[in-house]
């Protein structure tokens, strides 16, 4: 009913067609945090700063940022993807179970599985009206369970390492394969969206759902495909995960939810949907590694890890975060 | 609208919607779900239609309702709250440590408890802070505080387990009036000190009325800030409560006692019908949910659920309680984020 | 929106670019990565690093772990780097990997592996890295140790034993017969299964003892209590006695069984936590299964250091004691005093004393 | 607290200063002055119109006077003292307060709440809340304007005119305030009244000016003349004049508003242009039946604009949005052109050619951060793209031809739709339809809506076009003389049903009266 009227800051403001430098900087943000960061813990430990070192983080950062690559999708339509840890558990077991029978078409089948399930999950989001939120969340108690029951609760190694090894392979000897795919992922889905209609529609849907619809835009359609990227994306983030555990578990994944939309928001795409991008959340994958593994390398004591993991975290949102397109932050 | 000179009136005014005051089908649908459920297991399991069964489930729901009316607060303002593991691990820790105990000398009894209580409200309040001064989301703002919480939570317990000696903390778990253990009562207590805040107080009413047009309470010359910071000081101080509670029952402070907190509260929230996008909702909504959710445990227990299906079935169980919540009201045009 | 348009070409250019140029490597270049042949190392004392990795230091038991391997680097000059990945299979990995792409050459590891699969890539990180290693408690069975010059020593304790030790105690303790419920831990962990395993063996044993229930705690004194209060309630009277697969679920049983007014129930656990011994002492609780802490984080650190120095080579290491059971004691009532304060000495890390502990090589 | 000062506007007469005066008021934005030096003096016990066209700085220089927009020079003096506003609390406790053209109530909360929010004054004390006394202080606000709603009834469950009461209520709650006779400003009081709803807030504002001074806004300029003493005009952020309203005209007005001569009968402006006799029929509903409406039966022929008329809650938006696939239905036929028309979704209803303005432009119409031309090309993909991929050199060429067709004010194509004043949004909004030229029929929910007269004669003369090109239109106006005007044929719905259908071919028309009596 009432609609904001400070919703409308600018309604007889004119226009600046170029963007301003301000406007340019907080573009770049997470850029910005994400160097800082470095040269940081660079200053802490001047170990860190190695070739080896950012290797070794960027090829850590590979599944996270598949994870929230394909998340932030869901979150651009305005919704969340609560599921998508548990899901990648989940298809870690898949993984591990259907390898022997598979064999290479393994990869390509858990995509399509977990991006199926994805879908499952848009449709009960849209058919049923329930919010992402719920569905999500009850998406990911259920695929834990049939996680933890079709592996019988326990690990299951996978000795076929030929299927995955292509991922452990380094591109111009210092990129991880694994990091590389993860690029590959940000692009295509980036150029998806930019080079065709489905951006503008994800766009519509993420600011206005309501307006989206009443101009006839697929909206069930993008969302439904939104979860199923964010779906394929978790299985995609299995099978990196695979290849760097040679096993799957029913809980391999779970504690990569939270990192996974901390860093979609701290690479400032908002969480009430609209406004992001998927480059954003690379750079803000990349900030929550850092965080992740570098603190505890660089020496931090355990406690005080927490504590400083907690003020960055909230540091680097406030940095990142455009106000300008974000008018009221709950 | 009885006096026929009335009833004229009403023809002209061409089937106005009527004010309604009264309960919606949208408001009975939990309680209604909670007499099903409660049912269900009854008639399948004969241990759950004990007394003392309802004396535990009662007594297992006290914690959860402590945090969930904490919670509700800040759902209510279209916020979202996962401060909970953190804020609760620190209160857990310091109760531990200022009330008698097993690693120093303090025996502060009720003083300990206001000093962590008071220690998890500054949490909640850097939460607030970090949200209305820094304009950081909610949902990351209480993120990095349940980190920082945590963080000081391991700092305090320093690696030895502090147990608690205070024979009235202790007593909080153990003893019993009219069959209730005094931590349920404290949970009732709660309860009803939340529902005063959310009728009758300023603070309850304004969250209720951000979650509902924040920016009219801009138009209308309120300050929605300070309340903003005030509702995740109080959320702060319910968790805080909680983790003494939890202290209280395990008779030692631990650094998880929350853990796990933050996604059942939310889902206990949900459940008793509080929308995440704020707005609607409440206490005594809540209040069914955590009821809902713990029959749910309990009961999958009693009928003897494999451990591994559970979580699933309570998934299930919450989708299916929103769907059925939902669907009879579902709209065309209608936005579901 | 502006943040898209050229980064996007620019890194789908680099990245083909530099792929298509050179190809793909099966390492990365530069860095420590030496790789191979460290049979044994001769390394300065000084320029030994000694990691020890845990889950997390709110548990006293994996605190005490690390406070052992505190005091072997103090023995030996040093400091140990204390790293914890809360319980986190994949934050550990992230660990050990950045911590592989640092200086490995005289880098000393004691890992406890989050679970049975998490031990694999940190065994073949630390192989390819060549940095020396010594895991504890969780492999995977059909993982040998002997088959890696870098991962010298596997030290576990027999899971099976102490759950059937404890279940026996405890069928004594209700006088043989009558109804039990187990609390199991985390149920994707080798631990947990082999302490049920041995439950069963011990319930096999003692056929007038029966298992009335068994629901999975997650290793944890809070959902420990809220499972055992409902138990209570499902299973009533009929409850003799209480299996816990750890001390913590032991403990937050007993607290349930306080609060329901019950002290005619026997509760057994594993591990020996400080709690539970005054709780052994005072009579609350039945037994429990040592598992000496502080001596787990030395004697990791203690084999590396040893080998890294050359005053152990790998292949003098016997074959027995590559992976092996480790010492453990059934504690009761009878014999708590001895284990209430564990102590390391310095004579348990003497590189001529290492595998005095040993029960046997893990089968 | 009302001794009646009855005193009549006779500007010069009086020895009181004025109760608001605005002096040479400047607000700068980027790259265009909204105010360019706007005097301005509303008496005490007068009620003051202000007119103007959208972009006049209407609402600038009232967000200047509610302490919601930092003026960058000027004063404004209120009772013969200069104030500076910083926030509406400071507006208000100098007696300034606004009644917003969108409402300004938290939809959850009781209007006894809403009406007393933000100075609540006895009915808080020490943050607890005295339910009674705060029943009794909104009992007493909405007494004042005879309103006889339930002062604890949900904010929600209320109809918009009672809504509009409640928000007048609530500002008349200054009085409490502040000891001296408050100012009120009303923008756009009227838009969403019902007729017999206008006049109960007119006598409203006749009563008020007992007591306070008042600023009515609104783009109806019969009503400004109707309920204002005096009316001042705004252009291009100056004051061009002013005028006593009794004896104006309102093309006078409309002539100082847009700088030349008008007229208000804009309605007819192209009607003669209009030769083509209306087609085929090519929209036929047949019994259809939803959740507010049943067994409606509509006839709507090529080239032809039918209007639907009916009191709130008869039914005709949801109606609208049904024919849109927005609404479900339960029963009955839909034939578009012949052929059997899909209702299962907006999408389908796109695809038969079927086009859309919802009435709620700002949430519904569009998408406010998106740019002009992601806005207007969101719905016709094929007119954008070649093969799945947006050639944006296509859209380029495609949406600044629209620009220029329909003369859309913008400074780029690239800019974000909510920074357009309403009118331009709005032919934004309905290009969206027109662009792969495939519309067929246009459902126009209150298409001007909050646009002034400009924007409006131009949306007009837009649909006229259409319809000339032989699209099919069903319009539910803003007015019944807009229906009037606009319409070839009317059909009056009531309580769900159509009830009666009135031909309005030009020089046939029929009075609001004849409709009225159709409507209750």
């Amino acid at each position: 009913m009432s609609t904001p009227v400070l919703a409308q800051p600018a309604s007889d403001a004119p226009v600046v067609a170029r963007p301003t430098v301000g406007q340019r900087l907080t573009s770049f943000m997470p850029v910005i945090a994400l160097v800082v960061l470095l040269a940081a813990l660079t200053v802490v430990d001047p170990g860190f700063f190695t070739l080896s070192s950012l290797t070794a983080a960027v090829r850590t950062a590979a599944p996270l940022v598949v994870l929230a690559a394909g998340a932030t999708v869901v979150v651009l339509c305005g919704g969340i993807d609560l599921s998508i840890a548990a899901l990648c558990s989940l298809a870690t077991v898949f993984f591990a179970l259907w390898l022997p029978d598979l064999g290479g078409l393994t990869t390509l089948a858990i995509v399509a599985v977990a991006g199926a399930i994805g879908a499952l999950q848009g449709v009960a989001h849209v058919l049923l009206r329930i919010p992402s939120f719920i569905v999500t969340l009850g998406g990911m108690s259920i695929f834990s369970a049939i996680a933890l029951v079709i592996s019988d609760a326990g690990p299951i190694p996978v000795s076929d390492r030929g299927t995955t090894h292509w991922l452990t392979l380094y591109v111009a000897g210092v990129l991880p394969m694994a990091f590389v795919v993860a690029l590959v992922v940000v692009a295509v889905v980036s150029l998806v969206l930019r080079l065709t209609p489905v951006g503008s529609w994800v766009r519509a849907i993420g600011y206005s759902e309501s307006a989206a619809r009443l101009a006839g835009s697929p909206v069930d359609l993008v969302k439904v495909g939104a979860f199923t990227l964010s779906g394929a994306c978790a299985g995609l983030a299995a099978v990196m995960l695979v290849s760097r555990n040679f096993s799957g578990s029913p809980t391999m994944a779970d504690n990569l939810l939270l990192p996974a939309v901390a860093a979609i928001v701290v690479g400032g795409t908002a969480i009430t949907g609209g406004h992001g991008s998927l480059w954003r959340s690379l750079a803000g994958a990349l900030v929550v590694t850092l965080l992740r593994v570098g603190l505890p390398i660089v020496g931090v004591p355990s406690a005080y890890e927490q504590i400083l993991y907690g003020a960055i975290i909230v540091a680097a949102v406030a940095l990142t975060l455009d106000r300008s397109k974000v008018l009221i932050i709950k | 609208m009885t006096s026929p000179a009335e009833a004229d009136t009403e023809v002209v005014q061409a089937r106005r919607p009527q004010p309604r005051r009264g309960v919606s089908l949208r408001d009975a649908g939990p309680p209604i779900a909670l007499v099903v459920v409660f049912g269900v297991f009854a008639a399948l399991s004969p241990g759950f239609r004990t007394l003392s069964n309802v004396q535990n489930v009662l007594d297992a729901a006290a914690v959860l309702a402590v945090v969930t009316i904490g919670i509700s607060f800040v759902l209510m303002m279209g916020s979202i709250d996962l401060s909970a593991p953190g804020i609760m691990g620190a209160s857990a820790i310091t109760v531990a440590l200022l009330v008698a105990n097993n690693r120093n000398d303090n025996d502060l009894g009720f003083v300990g408890i206001a000093v962590a209580v008071l220690l998890a409200a500054g949490l909640g309040c850097l939460s607030g802070l970090a949200l209305v001064l820094l304009k950081v989301p909610s949902f990351m703002a209480t993120l990095g505080v349940s980190a920082v919480g945590l963080g000081l939570a391991t700092l305090l317990f320093a690696g030895v387990q502090p147990n608690i000696a205070d024979p009235m903390l202790e007593g909080w778990a153990v003893e019993r009036f009219l069959g209730l253990a005094h931590l349920t009562w404290i949970a009732l207590g709660c309860v009803l000190l939340g529902w005063l805040v959310q009728r009758y107080s300023r603070l309850g009413r304004y969250a209720f009325a951000i979650g509902g047009a924040e920016e009219v309470l801009a138009l209308s010359g309120v300050r929605v800030a300070p309340y903003k910071v005030a509702v995740f000081t109080l959320a702060g101080a319910f968790y805080g409560l909680a983790g003494v509670m939890v202290t209280s029952q395990l008779s030692a402070g631990l650094v998880q006692a929350g853990r796990g907190y933050d996604f059942s509260a939310i889902t206990a929230a949900v459940v008793g019908g509080t929308l995440l996008t704020g707005g609607r909702g409440g206490i005594l909504h809540s209040t069914v949910g955590v009821l809902l959710v713990t029959v749910l445990t309990n009961g999958l227990v009693q009928v003897g659920v494999s451990p591994y299906w559970q979580g699933g079935v309570q998934g299930l169980i919450v989708v299916a309680a929103v769907a059925a919540a939902v669907i009879p009201q579902r709209r065309r045009n209608q936005v579901t984020k | 929106m502006k943040f898209t348009s050229r980064p996007t070409a620019a890194v789908l250019g680099v990245a083909l670019a530099a792929a298509a140029l050179t190809g793909c490597t099966e390492t990365a270049a530069g860095g420590g990565a030496a790789g191979g042949d460290v049979a044994s190392g001769a390394c300065d004392p000084a320029d030994v690093t000694l990691v020890g990795q845990v889950r997390n230091e709110s548990n006293p038991y994996e605190a005490s772990w690390l406070d052992g391997g505190d005091a072997f680097a103090e023995q030996v000059g040093l400091t140990q780097e204390r790293l914890t990945y809360d319980g986190d299979s994949t934050r550990q990995q992230e660990q050990i990997s950045q911590l592989l792409a640092g200086d490995t050459e005289c880098l000393v590891m004691n890992i406890l592996p989050n679970g049975d699969s998490d031990t694999p890539p940190i065994v073949e990180g630390a192989e390819a890295a060549g940095a020396y290693l010594v895991t504890q408690w969780n492999k995977p069975a059909d993982l040998n140790v002997a088959d890696y010059d870098s991962w010298l020593s596997h030290i576990t304790y027999d899971g099976v034993e102490s759950g059937r030790q404890i279940g026996d105690a405890l069928a004594e303790a209700i006088g043989g017969s009558g109804g039990i419920v187990a609390l199991q831990g985390i149920l994707d962990t080798g631990a947990a299964k082999d302490r049920f395993a041995g439950l069963e063996e011990s319930l096999a044993g003692n056929p007038d003892v029966e298992l009335l229930d068994d629901q999975t705690a997650n290793f944890s004194r809070a959902e420990a209590l809220e499972v055992t209060k409902t138990l209570l309630t499902k299973h009533g009277d009929d409850i003799k006695g209480i299996w816990a697969a750890n001390d913590d679920m032991a403990l937050g049983a007993l607290e349930a069984l306080q609060q329901a007014g019950r002290d005619d129930v026997a509760v057994v656990g594993i591990d020996a936590v400080p709690d539970a011994l005054t709780a052994i002492e005072e009579g609350t609780m039945t037994a429990t299964v040592s598992s000496d802490g502080p001596w787990q984080g030395g004697i990791g650190l203690a084999i590396g250091y040893c080998v890294a120095t050359g005053e152990l080579a790998v292949e003098d290491i016997a074959a027995d004691d590559r992976a092996w059971f480790a010492e453990q004691f059934l504690i009761q009532q009878d014999n708590v005093a001895d284990f209430v304060s564990p102590e390391t000495s310095e004579a348990d890390f003497a590189c001529d004393n290492l595998f005095s502990r040993s029960q046997g090589a893990i089968s | 607290m009302t001794t009646n000062l009855q005193t009549g506007p006779v500007p010069g007469g009086r020895t009181a200063p004025p109760a608001l005066e605005v002096r040479g008021l400047v607000k700068h934005y980027p790259g265009v002055k909204a105010l360019d030096g706007v005097d301005l003096v509303v008496h005490q016990n007068e009620v003051l119109g202000l007119a103007g066209e959208n972009g006049a700085g209407k609402s600038t220089l009232l967000k200047a006077l509610v302490g919601l927009v930092r003026p960058d020079a000027g004063e404004i003096w209120v009772r013969g003292e200069r104030v500076r506003l910083r926030s509406v609390v400071d507006a208000a406790n100098h007696g300034l307060g606004m009644v917003f053209q969108e409402q300004s109530l938290v939809p959850n909360l009781t209007a006894a709440e809403n009406i007393v929010l933000g100075s609540e004054g006895p009915g808080v004390r020490r943050g607890i809340y005295h339910w009674r006394t705060m029943r009794r202080l909104a009992q007493e606000q909405l007494d004042k304007i005879g309103s006889h709603i339930d002062p604890l009834a949900r904010t929600d469950s209320l109809s918009f005119a009672d809504r509009q009461m409640v928000e007048i209520a609530k500002v008349l709650r200054i009085e409490e305030r502040t000891s001296h006779p408050p100012v009120i400003i009303l923008d756009e009081p009227t838009s969403v009244l019902e007729s017999k709803e206008i006049e109960t807030l007119f006598t409203q504002v006749r009563r008020l000016r007992e007591f306070a001074s008042v600023v009515f806004v609104s783009h109806r300029l019969d009503e400004v003349l109707d309920v204002c003493d005096r009316v001042a005009v705004l252009r291009g952020g100056r004051s061009v004049g002013e005028v006593p309203a009794a004896g104006a005209a309102p093309a006078e007005l409309h002539r100082m508003m847009i700088g030349s001569t008008g007229s208000d009968d804009h309605y007819h402006d192209g009607l003669a242009e209009r030769s083509e006799e209306p087609g085929r029929p090519r929209l036929v509903v047949r019994g259809l039946s939803g959740r507010t409406f049943r067994d409606v039966d509509l006839e709507v022929r090529a080239g032809e604009i039918v209007g639907i008329v009916g009191v709130h809650g008869s039914g005709r938006e949801d109606l609208c949005r049904a024919l849109f696939g927005a609404e479900a239905t339960t029963a009955g036929e839909v034939q578009l052109d012949g052929e059997r028309l899909d209702l299962s979704g907006t999408r389908a209803a796109c695809a038969a050619g079927i086009g859309y303005v919802p009435a709620e432009r700002k949430t519904e119409g569009m998408v406010g951060p998106m740019s002009v031309a992601d806005n207007m090309t969101l719905t016709k993909q094929q007119a954008r793209c070649s093969g799945p991929l947006v050639r944006p050199r296509k859209q380029a060429t495609l949406v600044d031809t629209w620009i220029e067709r329909l003369s859309i004010r913008t400074p780029h194509r690239g800019t974000a739709i909510q920074r357009l004043s309403g009118g331009n949004q709005q032919k934004v909004v309905l290009a969206r339809w027109l662009v792969s030229g495939d519309v067929r029929l246009l459902l126009l929910d209150h298409p001007t809506r909050g646009l002034d007269i400009g924007a409006r004669s131009e949306v007009y003369r837009l649909m006229r076009e259409l319809a000339g090109s032989g699209v099919a239109t069903v319009l539910l106006a803003d007015s019944l003389e807009e229906a009037i005007g606009m319409s070839d044929r009317i059909v009056v719905m009531s309580d769900g049903r159509a009830t009666t259908e009135i031909a309005a071919p030009s020089g046939g028309k029929p009075t609001p009266l004849d409709l009225v009596k159709e409507m209750v």
